[in-house]
């Protein structure tokens, strides 16, 4: 039997996190298939190792383990939610493997076997409250998440940032929910009385997964309209929209690193590409799949420097690494493990797809240690030798952090 | 569409009529100003300087502008790159025809990369609708005219106080008129006239509806002079009203809530509370009422889209024998060797779950799929302060409906006789002559066709994914159980409590505490009594 | 009154209980002295089972008194209290515990500490043991000492009751229909064991069978619609027009 | 007597299965760290960190069986006990890492400091002491069950009322933890664990002795189990579960006896949870969702309900059959897992073990009475 | 006719029936008399079919019925008073009586007065649950229940237990009466020796699974059945 290279593929296919998840795997597949069809990596063909951790965090570390141990695999792509990436850490760790984590997320991590292609609170939740404060003349916020680390965190970056604006604290509301939240109809209203205080109000939203079909079509049911409240969200792109008559959204807002109305040569490539791979026409693309894109030919491109798949070269050969994202630029690996990105802002439009309102002009490197956090704002990354620190404290000029 | 075309294009000679007749009316036959640059300043720019044309256009009470500004609205404006001029077309196929935006005549056609879409904001539309106001606000459609002055209360453009005067003057319905004072009062109160018209203006504003009146008081509640303390007095006495109404708004969201809750859980009320069958399989019973409504709507969307209105309706029988096809399934091939043994009932089922989910997963995606409001479920209207939508209301009036229905069934036909009877002691029921085996396939299809119907409401406030039923099971199992195990009336009353405890809670302790609340308040509750809300009593139970 | 309750062994006194609107007892009262065998008679829904109810502790009256030994008031005790002052039942229904042999069930009815603890530490001894044998020899059911107690029949699974009963060896017996689907042989044998055991123990009986009642020997209380009809020799009631009216029959 | 009592456990059943678990508790870890990896019987890191985590799930379904199977509470909230556990030790681990966090605060766990904590929260104190978590591990659960079962067992809930109930408990202590308020790391849990008393976590001899310990721990268990239930006390259990109110009328406190075994048994579930969390390396509130807890019960209906082998048969089944199924079915194995749990309620009604023994008790049976048994009842049984 | 021959009955591995006959005649009464535990219960559920027989045949009116399920049993006319009541707990009194209604005409779907005038407890009781009544209530409410299916073959399990003296005359006098009617056929499980006597057309005694003993009464030796019964 023909020698392979294995590409491990660690992404729920069941449980909650499906939804999300089973995309990533399937364009994984498409790369993959795209790879060989160019002939492979280093003269061999990849192969892909599919394994289901079924949205269950435990079981991440398990198949993690599997996936490096039994199967030998030379980079593993996957997780999408935090728990899960922390649950596999150690696992990566201890067996010296390379994960790629491509979806958006709370920041205050570098890890040497860790490649985050997802956007950092600095590549979408910053520039997204700038463009409402100015474009749109915001002065009152309402922050509404899910409870669990990314939005608070996120919330509490962007609290920082605002009152540093001089928004006032009554004009920041904050708002929790459970996972799965299905009813809406108090926090809507809420948001509602919030937003009639005269000052133009927005949300900024960070509300997860599945609880936000219901929370738009509230949002739509209770009349709320972009132009009086708009509603900006860092976790909702076109998959999500899929589930969704957008008619009554259209306006409200969403920062990502990529939309799939992004209008390169590139991007319509690669939209076509997956239509075909998946077969259905009415398949979207999103951002976590452009992060996957841009993980994976980073990948091959240090695979192709290194000339090997061995863990430690890859990673030294990663750094500096810069492919051609889907956006018409180039992204490039950072010291710290993140990725340049451009910053775009997309307004729904009622086909289910986002209007590109925003752009930032140059290109965004994802900022692991927020300059807003008390405990983070000394911390830099550089896995470079001879630094090689994840958490390097510039005032005392030590790697291990504060203390 | 072309229906649609044609009352667009009705309402627009109509408004270029009243436009017309109101500049006549005021005396200021102004000269036809050249519309040209300010039309292709719309393209050229960034936002604010299209913002700018808007406003530039909109003064200029051309009767043509409010069409034009739909155009914009609508994405229909173009740039088009080689010349800088701005032309409308609706940007289809390869080669679209192009349009002069202001005479509406055809300039050919020209290829697609010349065409630059004039992209629209919140900012931009919000101009729009401001502008198109201010030129509608006498047309002789009532709808259009109050959606004009909603508008024009948004902007508080002191520049809107001619144009309101004399709407107001002409205005012949009183809701409407007062929804123009009030907007007037708003402008006023923006602009920088005398404190005494302000405060007329206070007393204008306080006609407008509680919040509306709320939004715009508090921004003066600290102005100098009189205002101020006049603007707050007004508020005090708009704070009551306000309160009553959130108060009642609570219940209503409690309600509806309940009503969730109670469609969700009174199929299992039949299954695991008649029958005894601890039915984790519920869930996706539910899920595939959702997912017929999908494919419903999906068969209508393609072949037949007239109908869509009616596709919850055609949706409802359906989910109803697909969903009992299914459980009666489901008896003859798994539970009915389980009788007896209700534990194991809880592995199977539970087995079957994970089965079905994975089978939707197969079939349809493991992604939401869209299903759609039909008309009359869509929106919201008002009573008083409250704001109670469409969707909401009819889930709450049809799970009533479906509760009353399947309490008529299960008391007062021989049927539903018959199944207490065949729960309570199989064997002898057999021997009583009833069919048994009938009796347990007909419950639990009826158990799992309610919760199909159940679906077919879910499927239109919730996401419709293949674990729309797990964020079910266990709320349902809550109320079951809180309700009283058997009881259906406990299932009614139990689903109102739950929904408005938590309704009440959320304001105060936050959704994730109001949670936890209600959480503890059953364990507590079922402390007092054991055997949930509505529990039977006496020997009967211990026999 | 509260004299008469000193010197009795059980002292019920106008006891009330409705269901629902209903008057299951209505005003009851009946001393039992210590050592003494009482039968009770009536027709049925006369209230025999719920007046048992009242003294174990499974209902609460709604007012009246019921006093155990002269001094302790049962409404204030549960089930479990009640069981362990020494008042043994057995059901109507025969209630056995299915899962466990015939021998365990006598195992855990052998009056012993009742405490989590001390049964967790608790060794069979040989005079448990022998116990045990004793009564299943009592109660005929020796060959079916190792068969699970749900595999019984009917009529054995009322015998493994009295047996468990016996084995509790409590300072009251209420005994509800003792000889319900018995044969004629085994009522005598069961009269001659009760008659047996109230040399020691005081015993109430409800039992419908008249040659069952008369073998007893013992002075009868005839109950009707909740409260005492009459009370007498069985020979003195069973001439009371107004028992024969309702019960007996002509 | 408590040798007398725990001697009382012992028979030759028992034995061979102790004897089995504490052969695996040495012969796996040895064979992981004396022999090299290319030797055939070589057991492999990744198998060990496995069958590390199948014997935690063991010894939750055996301490979940010990209150379903043998007193007929059915907890639909078990895993809360085996996550505060878990939570225990975790902190324990938190507290070890010590400067080596990614902020290098000595004292706060790098969650606290990220979330702005000034100091640490008054319960985490004392968890730098291996001793005081350990004691933590059995005392929190334990407490739990505790002020649960007192309420719950006096004012008599039963039945599926209970088992919502404590079905409401986990949930609503789900939600709780994963709000970042409680101080415990929100939905992240806590993670990045260094050290157990000075060893490091990932080291192959500390694996090696976590396993050993866990195999330890449930042998153990396994003979409390068989020494609880064999005693009287357990026939009482079973007495209770049959007949609860009949075991009142002669004369125990049924609620005292269900209380004991419930707390026991949170505390077995509570040290399950606690060798779980370092041996995964991250304890999270997902632990509490009331779907971990219902399947919890599934390894014990699946091994065998009642039976003391069958809760651990069944969880390493189950378990072994979802490891298997996800990486060989990826996109099937739901179908595989559903079908093998309405298979196995088919046509092993009373579990793997259950019918195993079955079986062999009717052939003894059979031979017994000699009677040749004559086809199966075409017809359903009367109800018993 | 009922004719049940050489039937054998198993629980799990133990036998409970053992080559057991009987036959039944309308308008007679057939007593099956023994201890406790010698299977005459379980003759009566194999009889109505709430228990499988693993040998033998059972006819009624002709026609092999032993592989019917009990509802179509029902359906031809038979009805069981089970022993231990078997009454729908939470049903009320009323309901209890219209579970009979299923396998009858639907014309024939009303309680037959004779019900009431035997048992007029029933009658003032009608809204309380079944379970709520009394042991002796219980049964009545049994026996009621079971002549609302108007059978053709009635299977009575020690219907006098727990029943006052005088109500025992009374459904001796309706055994009676039914038998008069010359449409039913009865079979009568009883302990109580003088009541089976009075009534008995046919006796059957058994003994550990087996009939022992059988025949017209005319025939039967009261002493020898005596002995029978004893221990
Ligand atoms: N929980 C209850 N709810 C309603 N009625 C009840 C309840 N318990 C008992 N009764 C009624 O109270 C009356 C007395 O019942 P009880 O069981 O004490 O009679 P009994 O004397 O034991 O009769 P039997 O000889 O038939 O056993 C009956 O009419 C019965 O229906
Ligand atoms: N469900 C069962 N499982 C196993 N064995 C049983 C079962 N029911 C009855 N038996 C056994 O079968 C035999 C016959 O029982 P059956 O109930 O027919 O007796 P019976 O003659 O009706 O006795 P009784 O007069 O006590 O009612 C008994 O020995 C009994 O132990
Ligand atoms: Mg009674
Ligand atoms: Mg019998």
């Amino acid at each position: 039997q023909e020698e392979t290279i294995k590409v491990g593929i660690l992404h729920s296919l069941s449980g909650t996190m499906a939804i999300s998840e089973t995309t990533l795997k399937d364009v994984m597949l498409m790369l993959i298939e795209e790879q060989n069809a160019k002939g492979g990596l280093l003269g061999k063909k990849l192969e892909a190792v599919v394994v289901d951790p079924a949205s269950d965090w435990p079981l991440f570390a398990e198949k993690a383990r599997e996936l490096i141990s039994q199967n030998k695999v030379a980079a593993v792509f996957g997780c999408w939610t935090s728990v899960s990436r922390k649950s596999v850490l150690p696992v990566f760790e201890e067996l010296n493997s390379i994960l790629f984590y491509p979806v958006q997320y709370e920041g205050e991590e570098s890890q040497r076997n860790v490649f985050y292609t997802g956007a950092a609170p600095n590549q979408q939740a910053i520039p997204a409250v700038d463009y409402l404060a100015e474009q749109e003349g915001v002065e009152r916020w309402v922050l509404a998440g899910t409870d669990y680390v990314y939005p608070r965190t996120t919330n509490k970056v962007l609290e920082a940032y605002l009152k540093g604006k001089g928004v006032a604290a009554e004009d920041i509301m904050i708002n929790y929910t459970p996972f799965g939240h299905s009813d809406w109809q108090t926090i809507v209203s809420d948001i509602k009385a919030f937003g009639s205080a005269g000052k133009k109000t927005a949300v900024v939203s960070t509300i997860n997964g599945d609880a936000n079909v219901p929370f738009y079509k509230e949002l739509g049911n209770q009349g709320i309209k972009a132009e009086d409240i708009p509603v900006v969200a860092f976790s909702v792109g076109e998959e999500e929209l899929a589930g969704i008559d957008t008619a009554p959204l259209v306006g409200h807002l969403a920062a990502w690193n990529y939309f799939q109305s992004v209008d390169t040569e590139i991007n319509a490539e690669f939209i076509d590409a997956w239509k075909k791979f998946t077969g259905n026409d009415k398949r979207v693309t999103n951002d976590p799949m452009e992060a996957h894109y841009i993980g994976f030919n980073m990948w091959v491109k240090a695979v192709e420097a290194a000339g090997t798949v061995d863990t430690d070269p890859v990673i030294d050969a990663m750094i500096g690494v810069s492919v051609p994202n889907l956006t018409g630029g180039y992204s490039s690996m950072g010291p710290n493990h993140h990725i340049t990105k451009p910053v775009l802002i997309g307004e729904i439009q009622d086909d289910g797809q986002f209007e590109i309102v925003s752009q930032t002009p140059g290109l965004v490197l994802g900022d692991e240690w927020s300059d807003y956090l008390e405990g983070s704002k000394d911390l830099i990354s550089d896995w470079r030798k001879p630094m090689s620190c994840g958490n390097f404290n510039v005032v005392s000029g030590k790697c291990g952090g504060a203390g | 569409m072309s229906l649609a075309r044609t009352s667009f294009t009705h309402i627009v000679v109509l408004v270029a009529l009243v436009v017309a007749i109101l500049a006549a009316g005021l005396g200021l036959a102004r000269a036809q100003t050249d519309l040209k640059p300010l039309v292709d300043a719309l393209g050229t720019g960034d936002f604010d300087s299209t913002e700018e044309a808007i406003n530039g256009l909109a003064a200029s009470g051309d009767p043509r502008v409010a069409d034009i500004l739909r155009a914009l609205e609508g994405r229909e404006l173009y740039l088009r790159k080689d010349d800088q001029t701005v032309v409308r077309s609706d940007g289809k196929g390869r080669e679209p025809e192009i349009f002069d935006p202001l005479s509406g005549a055809s300039l050919g056609t020209v290829k697609k990369p010349v065409l630059d879409r004039i992209s629209v904001n919140n900012k931009i539309r919000r101009a729009v609708q401001a502008a198109v106001g201010t030129l509608t606000l006498r047309s002789p459609d009532a709808d259009v005219r109050r959606s004009a002055a909603l508008a024009v209360l948004k902007t508080r453009e002191p520049a809107t106080i001619p144009a309101l005067d004399s709407a107001i003057a002409a205005e012949t319905d009183e809701a409407i008129r007062t929804l123009m004072v009030g907007a007037r009062g708003a402008a006023v109160l923006n602009s920088d006239a005398p404190d005494a018209d302000k405060l007329t203006a206070i007393e204008e504003v306080q006609g407008l509806d509680a919040r509306d009146a709320m939004q715009i008081l508090t921004q003066y509640a600290g102005a100098p002079g009189e205002v101020g303390p006049a603007a707050q007095a007004a508020m005090d006495d708009v704070k009551f009203t306000l309160d009553a109404w959130s108060a009642a708004q609570n219940v209503w969201f409690g309600v509806s809530l309940g009503s969730v809750l109670l469609l969700a859980a009174i199929g299992l009320a039949i299954t695991f509370g008649v029958m005894g069958v601890i039915n984790m399989a519920h869930g996706e019973m539910v899920m595939i009422g959702a997912y017929v409504t999908f494919a419903v709507q999906e068969l209508i969307r393609t072949s037949m889209p007239g109908l869509f209105d009616y596709s919850l309706l055609i949706a409802l029988p359906l989910a109803f024998l697909v969903a009992g096809a299914m459980g009666v399934a489901i008896e003859r091939g798994i539970i009915r060797f389980l009788y007896g043994r209700p534990l194991e009932t809880l592995l199977a089922t539970w087995g079957l779950s994970l089965i079905l989910q994975q089978l939707i997963r197969s079939i349809f995606g493991a992604q939401n799929r869209q299903v759609g409001n039909p008309s009359w479920m869509s929106g919201s209207f008002d009573i008083g302060l409250m704001s109670i939508t469409w969707s909401r209301l009819w889930i709450v009036v049809f799970a009533i409906c479906v509760f009353f229905a399947l309490m008529a069934v299960l008391k007062k036909t021989p049927f539903g006789l018959q199944t207490r009877a065949v729960t309570a002691n199989r064997p002898m029921a057999s021997a009583m002559g009833i069919r048994t085996p009938w009796i347990d396939a007909m419950t639990f299809g009826l158990g799992s066709g309610i919760a199909g119907i159940a679906g077919v409401a879910l499927s239109q406030i919730e996401n419709v994914s293949p674990n729309l039923g797990q964020g079910y099971i266990i709320d349902s199992f809550m109320v079951v159980v809180f309700g009283g195990v058997g009881n259906l009336w406990g299932t009614l009353v139990g689903a109102l409590t739950l929904g408005v405890a938590n309704k009440f809670l959320e304001p105060y302790a936050g959704a994730v505490l109001g949670k936890i609340l209600v959480l503890v308040f059953i364990i507590l509750f079922i402390q007092k009594r054991p055997r949930g809300l509505f529990a039977l009593k006496g020997r009967a139970i211990e026999a | 009154m509260k004299e008469i309750a000193e010197g009795s062994l059980l002292y019920l006194d106008n006891v009330h209980r409705a269901f629902d609107g209903f008057k299951a007892i209505n005003g009851l009262s009946l001393v039992l002295a210590p050592g003494e065998m009482r039968a009770i008679i009536g027709p049925n829904g006369a209230g025999k089972t719920t007046m048992m109810d009242i003294i174990t502790g499974k209902t609460k009256p709604d007012t009246g008194d019921v006093i155990f030994e002269g001094k302790v008031d049962l409404t204030r005790h549960d089930e479990a209290e009640i069981a362990n002052m020494g008042i043994g039942r057995k059901f109507q229904k025969p209630t056995v515990f299915e899962s466990h042999t015939v021998a365990d069930n006598l195992e855990l009815a052998l009056r012993a500490r009742r405490g989590p603890f001390a049964t967790l530490l608790h060794q069979t001894t040989k005079a448990e043991f022998d116990r045990i044998d004793e009564i299943l020899e009592t109660i005929r059911l020796t060959a079916r000492r190792d068969w699970l107690a749900a595999n019984l029949s009917h009529g054995q699974k009322q015998w493994l009751e009295i047996g468990m009963l016996l084995a509790q060896e409590p300072r009251l017996l209420l005994v509800d229909e003792p000889v319900a689907g018995m044969t004629d042989d085994e009522t005598a044998e069961t009269a001659a064991l009760l008659r047996r055991i109230a040399k020691t123990q005081s015993v109430v009986v409800v039992e419908h069978d008249m040659t069952f009642v008369r073998e007893l020997g013992v002075k009868v209380t005839v109950l009707h619609e909740g409260s005492v009809l009459a009370e007498g020799s069985l020979d003195a009631v069973s001439s009371n027009p107004k028992v024969i009216e309702v019960y007996l029959g002509r | 007597m408590i040798t007398q009592f725990l001697l009382g456990g012992l028979d030759r059943r028992v034995n061979v299965v102790l004897a089995l678990i504490l052969a695996v508790a040495v012969v796996v870890p040895v064979l992981h760290l004396a022999l090299p990896p290319d030797n055939p019987f070589h057991v492999p890191n990744y198998a060990m960190a496995l069958f590390g985590k199948y014997l935690c799930y063991a010894l939750l379904a055996l301490s979940l069986d010990l209150v379903w199977g043998y007193c007929g509470i059915l907890s639909l909230g078990h895993g809360a006990f085996f996550a505060l556990g878990g939570y225990a030790m975790g902190m324990y681990l938190m507290r070890q890492i010590g400067p080596r966090g990614v902020y290098g605060d000595p004292i706060l766990p790098d969650f606290m400091v990220f979330l702005n904590y000034k100091e640490l929260p008054w319960f985490w104190y004392g968890f730098d002491m291996f001793w005081f978590a350990a004691l933590m591990v059995v005392l929190v659960p334990g407490a739990l069950a505790f002020v649960f079962g007192w309420f719950a067992f006096r004012s008599r809930v039963t039945g599926v009322y209970l088992s919502i109930i404590t079905q409401a408990m986990t949930y609503a202590l789900l939600l709780a933890f994963f709000r970042n308020d409680m101080g415990l790391g929100g939905n992240n849990g806590l993670t990045d664990f260094k050290d157990i008393l000075g060893f490091p976590v990932q080291a192959p001899g500390t694996r090696a002795a976590l396993f050993a310990a866990t195999a330890l721990a449930l042998a153990l268990c396994f003979w409390i189990c068989s020494a609880v239930t064999r005693s009287k006390l357990g026939k009482v259990l079973v007495a209770v579960r049959d007949a609860e109110s009949r075991t009142r009328f002669i004369g125990y406190r049924v609620e005292n006896y269900k209380l004991f075994v419930w707390v026991l048994s949170a505390m077995m579930a509570g040290v399950a949870g606690a060798l779980y969390v370092p041996q995964i390396g991250i304890i999270n509130p997902s632990e509490f969702d009331p779907a971990n807890s219902i399947e919890a019960v599934i390894w014990v209906a699946v091994g065998g309900r009642g039976t003391l082998l069958g809760p651990i048969v069944g969880a390493i089944l189950v378990n072994f059959g979802k490891t298997w199924f996800t990486s060989a079915l990826p996109e099937l194995w739901l179908f595989a897992l559903g079908a093998l749990f309405v298979v196995v309620t088919l046509f092993l009604p009373k579990g793997v073990v259950g019918t195993v023994r079955q079986f062999w008790r009717e052939r003894s049976e059979r031979k017994a009475v000699a009677v040749a048994p004559i086809k199966p009842n075409p017809e359903p049984e009367p109800a018993e | 006719m009922l004719q049940v021959e050489n039937i054998n009955l198993h629980y799990g591995a133990a036998q409970a029936l053992k080559q057991v006959s009987l036959t039944a005649e309308v308008g007679k009464v057939t007593c099956v008399l023994g201890r406790n535990g010698v299977g005459k219960t379980s003759l009566l559920r194999s009889i109505v079919g709430l228990k499988g027989i693993s040998a033998g045949s059972i006819e009624w009116e002709g026609q092999e019925i032993s592989k019917l399920a009990p509802h179509d049993r029902a359906r031809r006319g038979i009805a069981i008073v089970p022993q231990g009541r078997e009454i729908f707990p939470l049903l009320t009194v009323k309901e209890n009586l219209e579970t009979g209604y299923a396998p009858i005409a639907r014309k024939e779907r009303y309680v037959p007065e004779t019900v009431f005038d035997l048992f007029p407890v029933l009658k003032s009781m009608l809204k309380r649950r079944g379970g709520d009544l009394s042991g002796g209530q219980q049964q009545q409410l049994a026996i009621g229940r079971a002549l609302v299916t108007r059978p053709r073959l009635l299977v009575l399990d020690e219907p006098t237990e727990g029943i006052q003296p005088s109500i025992i005359k009374d459904i001796g006098r309706a055994i009676e009466f039914l038998r008069a009617q010359g449409t039913m056929a009865i079979v009568l499980v009883e302990q109580y020796f003088e009541f089976a006597r009075d009534l008995a057309d046919h006796f059957a005694v058994m003994d550990r699974g087996e009939v022992v003993l059988s025949g017209a009464k005319a025939d039967m030796d009261e002493q020898e059945v005596r002995r029978w019964m004893t221990v």
